[in-house]
This record gives C-alpha cells, structure tokens and sequence, in this order.
C-alpha cells in the first residue's frame, strides 16, 4: 500500500484563528520561543500497491477541489509518503528526528 | 520606499490623475469631494469617500425611500423608542426598565463566495450592532434564501452557510430561536442570508455611538487589523508608489466567534463599569466609518494617529488600514481618567486595546500617519452627507401579464386528491421539515429560549425575576413580492406580526432587511419604492415603528433579479413569559377553533408553487384590520389563560397549519370545516388551500374556556369556527382525507435529508 | 454549600450552571480561569461552551489555565467535579478522566433532547437517581464523540464508571454509547449533555438536571 | 525567520469521521484510486532567525505537551521547513512536485 500526503494552509494573508490561540496558549507552557503559529491540514491518501505519477496527479486533482477551499486555502504539498519519514511513528526521547 | 500622499502633497499636486472610477466613484462624485475639500482628495481620503459612499455605505439609491420611515410616529403600543432609525440599531421600552434593540442584516453576496464565512461573519456584523447599543446580545434568527433545492450550487451554498451560522452563533452562546429557510429558482446564484439580533438593556444602559467631549481618548479594542475585505483597494496599490508591490489581500473575511464572544462580555464588563462615553462597531467600510461616524455624530472633531493600529499584516499601507473589514473589533469613547480602568478590563479579557486619539472641537477629521496628515475632512461629509438618487423607477411591462396568469388556470385537486397534495405540500422544499438544519444551532444556552423552531416565534425571557419575555419573528414571501411589491412587503408584515401574535406578546417594532435586484434598473427600484411604500403604510395602520433594517441591493444574475424580498422582523413583548402558548396540539380531546375569514387566494401560494411550478395572479388580499383584530384577540387569550394552543395559518393553508399542529406532539385530529366552507362562501379544497390572511387555528381545553374565546373573538371582530377535537393517530378532515401522522412525518422529514445528509 | 463555576474565556454555559445551582438549594460562587484560588467551594463545575474557541483541540488549552491546576489538586483529594460539555472535554484533557472527544461521527452541530440512563448512582453527582433510570437532558455539542482504547473501555465499564449512556440513536458515535464517566473514586464526573439546561419547568425538557445538583449538595451534607 | 512544521495525525485505531467523509466524496469526483484518507492536523511554527536544534527541541516539547492528545493523537513528525519545500506557493500544473 502506497501513500501520499496533501498538505493544506491557510493562505498567509487569511486570519487563523486556531493558530493565533495555540500561539498565546505556548507561553503558558513556558515555550516563547514561537512568534507565530498558523495551523493547517494534513491529508494522507492510501492507494493499493505502489504510489505511481497517476496517482500523485490525481491527488493533485483532489487537493485542488476537494481538500482545499481556493478561496482561503492553499495546496502547499503533494507527496509521496516515503517509508523512512517516521510517518505514524510516534515521535518519542531525543533520538527522534 | 514610498513616497506618502499627505494633505500637503496633494495640495502641491492638484492634477494628479486619481483612480477614483476603478473604487466606484462617479465623476460627479469626484468633483463634489474635491469640492468639499477645496483640493484633491489624499489617496486615504480617497480610500474613505469611495467606501463610505458607496451603495453599501450610504444607502444612496435607497435613502431618499427610506426616510419615509422615520415619518412614521416613533413611538410603539408601549410609548416612545428609546433610539430609532439611524443608530446601529433601533432601542424600544418594553417595561419595567426593560429595552429592546434588534435588527436584521444581509451578508448574501459574501456568503455566495464562501458560504461559511460569509454567513458566520453575517452572525458577527449583527452581534456587533447589537453590543454597540449597550446591551447584551440574548438571541439571532436567520433568514435564508436559497436556489432551488436540488441545484448542486445549493448543495454547496446551504451546508456552508448553515455551518458557518450555527459554527460562529453557537460559538457566542446565542441562542438561535427562529429563522426562515426558503427555496427558489430566483436565488440562484443570489442567495440570500440575513442574520437577525436581539439585544436586551436596562434603559440607562443605552449607548449611543457619537464621539463627544474634547479631550476623551478614542480607543480601538478588539481583534488586530489584517487585509480583509479590502479587495477594492488593491486599485490604490497599483497607482500608488510602493516598490515590490503589496502582498496579497484576502478576498474573503474569516470570522473568530471566540474573540467576539470574548469582546461581548469585556463590554458588557466596561458598560457595568461606566468607562464608555460613546461606542461603535467596525464592520462595513471598518476604521473609516468608525472614526468618521463616531465624530459626525458627536462634536465634529477627530483626531487619530493611524500608525497606532495594532496590525496583524505589517505590510498594510495606511488607506488599507482605513478601508479595512477585519472583523471582531470595537471602538470607544472614553474619558481621560477613565482609561487606566478601562485598560484594566480590556486586559482582564486578554482584549488588546489601544488609545489611537482624541475627541476635538475642530470640526475636523484628522488622521496622521506617522506624523504627517493624511486626512483631514469634515466628518458629515463623509458618513452623512454622501451622495444621495432619486433614481429613474418603471413599473415592469411584464407586470399585467403576470397578474393576469392567475392560478384559476391549474387543475384544482378534487376532494379525493387532497390527501396526497398534502402529503406532498408537506414534502415540498419550503414547507418541509427543516430540523437538519435548526438541531444545528443551539436554542437552549442562556437558558431563557421558552420557544424555538419550529414555533411560530421566537419566545425569550429576557428577566428571570419577573418572566418579563419578548417574542419575535421574521417573514417574507418573495412570490407575493414578485407579483405586487407592495401587498409583497405588506403580507410579509402580516405574516411577521400575526407569528408574534399568536404566542400572546404584544407586537412592538419592526425591523426589515430589504433584499432586491440592481437599483439601476427602473423596474427594479419601482418594486423597491412600492416596498418601502407598502411597509410604510402597513406599519401606520398597525400602529407600529420600523426601528432599524438593512437594504441589500445587487441580488441579480445578468439582467434577472430576484424576488423583491423584503424581510421583516417583529419584535413583541410578553409580560410573562411562562404564560405565552405554542403550536401544536398537545392533548386528546381538545376542541379546535378556527380564527378568520377564507377567501380563495391560492395565487403565489404554496400550492401553486410547489405542486405546479406556476406563479401568477395577484397575492392575497391585505387586511390589516383583521390582522390587528386577531393579535388582539390573542393578547387578551393568552393572557385569559384560555388557549391551549395556537398556530397561524400561511404559507400552504389551512392544510399546513393542521398537519403541523399535528405532526408538533404526534396527536392526530378529527375536523369538519363546513362551518368555515358555508360561512366563507369557499369549497373544501380553498378552505384547506387558500393563504388568506389574519387566521391561525387554536385549541381549548374545556367548555368554560371555549365560551371564554368565542366571547373575546366576538368582540375583537374575530370570525370563530369550532371545526372539531384533537386526538387519535390520525388527521381527518370530513370528507376530504385522513391520513396517519406518522405518514406525514416520513414525507415532512425525509425531504431535507435527502439532500443535504451526506 | 457552595459550588464554583469556572469562566474561562469562551464559556458560555457558566451563567446558566451558576442558576442551577443556586435554584437546586446550593450557593453559586463564579471562578475565574486566571485566578489558582477556588475561593473556599465545596465543589466546582466547570461548564460548557467552547472555551478558546474550542481551537486546537476541545479543551485543550483550558486545561493549562491558573485554575485547572487547583482544580485538579481539589479532585485528587477528593472534591465533587462535574464536567459538562466542553468541562468533560477539559477533564479528559487534564487527565482527571480517560478517553477524548473526537468530533461528532456525522460532523455537524447536534442540538436535541436526548434521552439517557443513568448506569451509575454511586457518584458524587449521581445519587439522587435510581440506577438505571431514564432521563432526558438536552445534547448540544460539535466534538461530543467520546473514544478510548478497548483497555480503557473495558476497565470503565469493569468498575462501574460508566455513569450514563445514551438511549436511541447514538447522536455523536461515542464509543459504547457512552454519555459519561467517572474517576474511580466517583467524585470527578464528566458528560456531554447539558443538566444546566433542565432544571427550570419551561426552559428545557424536563426537570432531570436538577437531581445532579441536589446529588451533590447531598452528599457535601453527609461528607 | 525560520520555521518548524509539526504534523499531528489521529492514531490509526481511531475512526476519523473528517477522513472518512473525504473518503466517500471522492469517487463522486471520479477519483476512484484512494483506498482510505486520513485527515490530520499541520502546524507551522515561526522562530526569529535560524532554526536550531533547541527549537526542534521545544516544538518538539510542544507538540507531545499541547499540540497533540497522546490518547487519540500520535506526533508522526517534527521538522524544520528547509526552503527547497513549495511551502506557501500554491501547487499549479503539472510541473508541480
Ligand atoms: N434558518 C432558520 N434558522 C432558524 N430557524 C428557522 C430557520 N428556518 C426556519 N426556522 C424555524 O422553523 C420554523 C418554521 O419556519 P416557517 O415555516 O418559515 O415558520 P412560519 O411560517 O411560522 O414563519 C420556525 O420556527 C422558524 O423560525
Ligand atoms: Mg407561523
């Protein structure tokens, strides 16, 4: 099984409400170092068997119509998810990338 | 970096060639600015002028119509408005201290666009109207019209738009109490959404939005300022000076209800602590029309250092900041030695707030930039005194033969067909069940909401002390206004009234949202000048004040306009609310009334609509009279205790009004209307169908209180019929149908969920 | 007996629980989310409503605000919790209860009168009831589907936490039909549904919530 | 400015009605290819400068302490946007990545 990632903004100029709130919410964990935070999808679409261009265009097709709202978002990020991104690993001590 | 377009420059440079075309200024337009300032405008006061005269802004086409309605006597059934027409949003006396402020607004083309955002910062706009009067916001409704409902546009427009409501009013702790949601070829491509709100205030509470006192600080406080809304401004950028080019400008608004929620009740806290000389809302034409409302209102004089606008988009050049919509921010008025207790609220709310100048007595809008004026103008000229048309009006041409392709041309259903025409009226886009949509909104936080949908009205307690309540609804058949404008926004009144009515409140106000075509079309502003005509009239004859509205212009596809579709909200008072009376038959063995006379108007109807696709004729006729004569007699029942429940008749008849007062509990009922056929002069089939009119259908519980009715109809001038007794699993009509009511609850329910539940 | 009820910024149920309380016989006290002081109460609610705009995460951020960190020191010790709504949201994200809400299973607002039974009545909030009697209390929320792992599930119901359960058609998908739970001591609830809501003849669809208040302030009694 | 993305998704075990309604609009797009689709969360940090390795550390705090619910949500990645990425610039035609 073959996967690929689709990653959605908000475009830079639209207000994030969530971001804005997890940006004043991170002092309080003691961590300023954040001077801004903007919050955003991330898709992963399986397909069977290997990621072929085919598939990556039209993941490129869905992210354009369905993922995203043009109006406020944009696609950033179409890809394959390749197995040594430490993908749905959770990322856990100071060995993790 | 760029060279700044001060008042100084623009004196040294008279000839400029200025963009004032591309922001929608026409030449005259143009001229009489450069007149009023005796030079050329700055590109800020540019910027200023075009949005604050802008249709949007200045009612430009409409005023002229509307300041009928501030002929009409300021006072209500109950004494004077405390604020009408004019301020943010009209303020009436309800008693004991009490006062009322609501409106009704559109936000149809932004949520055409983006449909959740669009109609969340609908919420949004209203809410913030309603705050700015001083009180605190206790209800919304909306309003909505769509294309027709198996239109894949409107599967994209209905779902989002509905979100965006409940995701930003349910996001505020309002509870949404009513709205109207309607179908129709007409709005495609134009839906309409207008979002109502109902405020309440002691009456020392009121606010007014004017800038007074030379010396008090001007403060700005809410949300920092981005790029929305200011798509008609990139003109500017392109002519002005800046290397590299601006970034990008939204062209859609994102609404954040948190923040407004918060921003609600730091000003309730700073009204409580009575810090606020003067206050007013940004939301059309943002900072522009704050600071030159605020001043034209108050003493004449402003001055504010621009460049002290917290911004969220440092890359805004100073006329955007003016022009810009970012939504969910305030402005005070507030006295010097108040601002340190002032801060000290907006802090406590994490609200950032910021002193940008001052209240003057020079009589002069003055905006700095850095140190150097960019704007210095006479305030009036810019919120008050813009330009105002009496523009060109022609009744249709294809009016006559409209009128004249009345209903008598559609097969009329025989008696044995009208079990199934109900079945399918109840099925129908616009009279079926819309729970998919209202469980979407919550009706329950504050904890006062005694009716919601599906209720006639709106029913809310506004003082838990006393049960003091207020109930309110919104109406509008766009049909009817299609075929004559001004029985259109008459009925539309009626109907408002008449759903206030029947829970027992006492109608009070009026409020309207008056959805329309271009205004540069005769034909156009003919339906919208019969409109205003209509509801000025209505209004005199019942004895009721429009307070506040809104006028939404451009609704039009190419050269087809919609519906003329006149909105109206009435607003009325309840002294207990605990005693008000819903719809529905609750019990078996109940004696069903009832009210009013039936004529055959079946033209415009739900009938002809739904079941034919046919709309022709002439509406049905306005009665006033009765209308006032009914909600009398209601007023008088309900507070007689007498009436067990009760339920207008309207859109779909007779026929609609006993399947819902069925369908509402699940008890069925057995009726005989000859009494209503041979007293009316109407056959089964118009008794069941007709939308006539100043009737509703009520039930009692006992002898005592039905003797106790039929006295108050008799001397309301109310026509009673007794037409038979709740109970049972069925509605039975003698000699017309019977059909199950869980039947009719499969046809009533399925409809909206076929469509709309993915 | 006095029970607080926290504001965080963007509550919106917090007047209402105060009235609640006051009219089942307790005594209201309001507490402020930036304020590590509980003010002397004998138990705290925290409310509904979508505190920070519910961003992020339901709850999530409330749980790092001055008040929580009391809170959750009162709980531990013993002190009557209730969480309703967006508090249950709060509890779980303070770990003071298992499980998460994820977002309702059909992705929309839900607002309705939902019927329930009361699986447990050997908690703080829960005696005045009869085990497994039904009740009606109003339902509205955006991210009221309450998950956990099967571990989690099973202990819950294996002690008798499981403290309501909706009835009909699951309206979130919560796992198990699962309305709300409790910590193993019984003095820390959390549900989706709303008693604040349903303790007035007239506003709501029955007088089922008052019984949570007049539980608690019971048990302060014979505490 | 540097910046740090972390990407939060659901844990595999956990239904993700986001997902699953993206899912079944697919195939009414005529986009047949995609077995499963999972919809997570994507958060982009900004620090003032470069990024450095205390700042992978504490997004990384951050994402494992707010950004995620450890009882439905695993941390699959943190990372410094390094800027060959099409961060932000909208995803056009075919020569698109
Ligand atoms: N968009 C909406 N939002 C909230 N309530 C709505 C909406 N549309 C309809 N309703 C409610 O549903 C009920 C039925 O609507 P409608 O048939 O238009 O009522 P009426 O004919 O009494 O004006 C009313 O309670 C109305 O307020
Ligand atoms: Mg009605």
């Amino acid at each position: 099984m073959g996967r690929i990632v689709v990653d959605v903004m908000l475009k830079p100029e639209i207000l994030d409400p969530q971001g804005q709130a997890v940006r004043g919410a991170l002092p309080r964990l003691g961590l300023t170092d954040f001077t801004d935070v903007r919050q955003g999808k991330r898709f992963v679409l399986s397909v069977d068997g290997e990621v072929t261009p085919e598939h990556l265009a039209r993941a490129r097709e869905a992210a354009e119509t369905l993922l995203s709202n043009p109006v406020i978002e944009d696609v950033v990020d179409v890809h394959e998810l390749v197995h040594d991104e430490p993908e749905q690993a959770p990322l856990t001590g100071e060995g993790a990338r | 970096m760029s060279t700044l377009d001060t008042v100084a420059h623009a004196g040294q440079t008279p000839d400029l060639d200025q963009p004032w075309a591309d922001l929608g200024l026409k030449e005259d337009e143009y001229a009489r600015i450069r007149e009023i300032l005796g030079r050329r405008p700055t590109i800020a006061e540019l910027a200023m002028y075009s949005v604050m005269w802008s249709e949007h802004c200045s009612y430009k086409s409409s005023k002229v119509h509307l300041r009928r309605f501030g002929d009409l006597p300021q006072t209500t059934p109950l004494g004077d408005t405390l604020a009408g027409i004019g301020e943010n949003a009209g303020v009436i006396d309800v008693g004991q201290g009490w006062a009322v402020t609501f409106k009704v607004e559109s936000h149809n083309h932004p949520s055409y666009v983006e449909p959740y955002q669009g109609a969340a910062t609908g919420v949004g706009g209203i809410v913030r109207d309603i705050m700015a009067m001083g009180a605190r916001p206790v209800a919304v409704m909306d309003p909505l019209r769509f294309g027709a409902i198996d239109h894949p546009d409107t599967a994209r427009v209905l779902p989002g738009v509905v979100k965006g409501i409940g995701g930003y009013g349910n996001s505020l702790g309002l509870p949404n109490v009513g709205g109207e949601i309607v179908f129709d070829e007409c709005y495609q491509g134009n839906p309409l959404v207008n979002a109502l709100c109902v405020g309440t205030l002691r009456h020392e509470d009121l606010h007014l939005a004017k800038a007074s006192g030379a010396g008090n600080k001007v403060v700005l406080f809410g949300a920092k300022t981005g790029g929305d809304g200011i798509g008609g401004v990139s003109v500017l950028a392109s002519e002005t000076f800046d290397e590299g080019g601006p970034t990008k400008r939204p062209a859609v608004q994102v609404g954040d209800p948190f923040a407004e929620k918060v921003l609600i009740e730091c000003c309730l806290e700073l009204y409580r602590a009575g810090v606020v000389e003067g206050i007013q809302d940004l939301g059309g034409a943002g900072l522009s029309c704050a600071t030159s409302e605020l001043a034209s209102a108050g003493d004449g004089g402003m001055s504010v250092e621009l460049d002290r606008v917290p911004l969220r988009d440092s890359t805004l050049r100073a006329e955007e900041i003016l022009m810009s919509e970012s939504q969910e921010r305030m402005m005070a008025v507030v006295a010097p030695d108040q601002v340190d207790a002032f801060m000290a609220i907006t802090d406590r709310w994490d609200v950032e707030a910021t002193v940008l100048g001052e209240v003057t007595g020079t009589g002069r809008l003055v905006i700095t930039w850095h140190g150097e004026t960019i704007v210095d103008v006479p305030p009036r000229s810019v919120a008050h005194d813009g330009p105002v048309y009496d523009r060109p009006m022609a009744r249709p041409q294809w009016l006559d033969a409209v009128q004249a392709d009345s209903s008598a041309s559609l097969p009329r259903p025989g008696t044995d067909e009208l079990g199934q025409v109900v079945l399918d009226l109840l099925a129908s886009p616009n009279l079926c069940d819309k729970s998919w949509v209202t469980d979407q909104y919550d009706r329950y936080v504050l904890g006062n909401t005694r009716q919601a949908m599906p209720a006639d009205a709106g029913l809310v307690r506004i003082d838990e002390r006393t049960g003091l309540g207020i109930a309110v609804s919104t109406d509008c058949n766009g049909r009817f206004g299609r075929l004559d404008p001004y029985a259109g926004a008459q009925l539309a009144l009626s109907e408002s009234y008449r759903n206030v009515a029947t829970t027992g409140a006492l109608p009070l106000a009026v409020t309207d949202c008056l959805n329309f075509g271009s205004p540069e079309d005769p034909e156009v502003m003919w339906q919208f000048e019969r409109a205003v005509a209509g509801l000025f009239d209505a209004c005199l004859e019942l004895g009721i004040p429009v307070t506040g509205g809104n006028v939404s212009f451009y609704n039009q596809t190419g050269d087809v306009a919609i519906h003329p579709t006149p909105v109206v909200g009435v607003l009325g008072v309840i002294e207990d609310v605990a005693k008000g009376v819903g719809a529905g038959f609750a019990h078996d063995g109940q004696v069903v009334l009832a009210l009013g006379r039936t004529r055959d108007e079946l033209d415009g109807g739900e009938w002809a609509h739904a079941l034919h696709g046919h709309l022709g004729g002439v509406p049905p006729q306005v009665d006033l009279a009765a209308e006032k004569a009914l909600a009398d007699f209601f007023v008088a029942a309900v507070r007689a205790g007498v009436l067990t429940s009760s339920h207008d008749v309207s859109d779909g008849g007779l026929a609609i009004t006993l399947a819902e007062s069925a369908l509402r509990h699940g008890v069925g009922a057995s009726l005989d209307l000859t009494p209503v056929c041979e007293r009316d002069g109407v056959d089964l089939t118009t008794a069941l169908l007709s939308e006539s009119v100043a009737r509703a259908v009520v039930t009692v519980a006992d002898e005592q209180s039905l003797a106790t009715v039929v006295n108050l109809a008799a001397e309301h001038g109310v026509p009673v019929a007794r037409v038979g007794t709740t109970g049972g699993s069925t509605l039975k009509v003698k000699g017309a149908l019977e059909l199950e009511v869980d039947a009719m609850r499969l046809a009533h329910t399925a409809t909206m969920r076929s469509y709309f539940a993915s | 007996m006095k029970i607080g009820v926290v504001t965080f910024p963007g509550s919106l149920d917090d007047h209402d629980a105060r009235r609640a309380v006051d009219l089942c016989g307790g005594e209201a006290v309001a507490l402020w989310h930036r304020d590590a002081d509980l003010r002397g109460v004998d138990a705290v609610v925290i409310p509904g409503g979508f505190s920070y705009g519910d961003y992020l995460r339901a709850g999530a951020i409330s749980r790092f605000a001055p008040v929580m960190t009391e809170v959750v020191r009162g709980a531990e010790a013993g002190m009557p919790v209730l969480g309703i709504c967006n508090g249950f949201q709060i509890l779980c994200e303070s770990h003071l209860l298992p499980g998460a809400m994820i977002q309702n299973d059909h992705r929309t607002f839900v607002c309705r009168d939902q019927r329930l039974r009361v699986e447990s009545t050997s908690t703080a909030w829960t005696g005045d009831f009869e085990d497994g009697e039904e009740i009606t209390i109003v339902l509205k929320n955006q991210d009221g589907q309450f998950v956990a792992d099967a571990d989690t599930l099973d202990r819950l119901e294996g002690e008798g936490r499981v403290v309501f359960r909706y009835l009909g058609a699951n309206p979130n998908g919560s796992y198990r039909d699962i309305a709300g739970i409790s910590n193993a001591r019984g003095n820390v609830v959390g549900l989706m549904p709303h008693p604040e809501h349903c303790v007035e003849e007239g506003y709501g669809p029955s007088l089922d919530g008052r019984r949570f208040f007049t539980s608690v302030l019971q048990e302060m009694v014979s505490a």
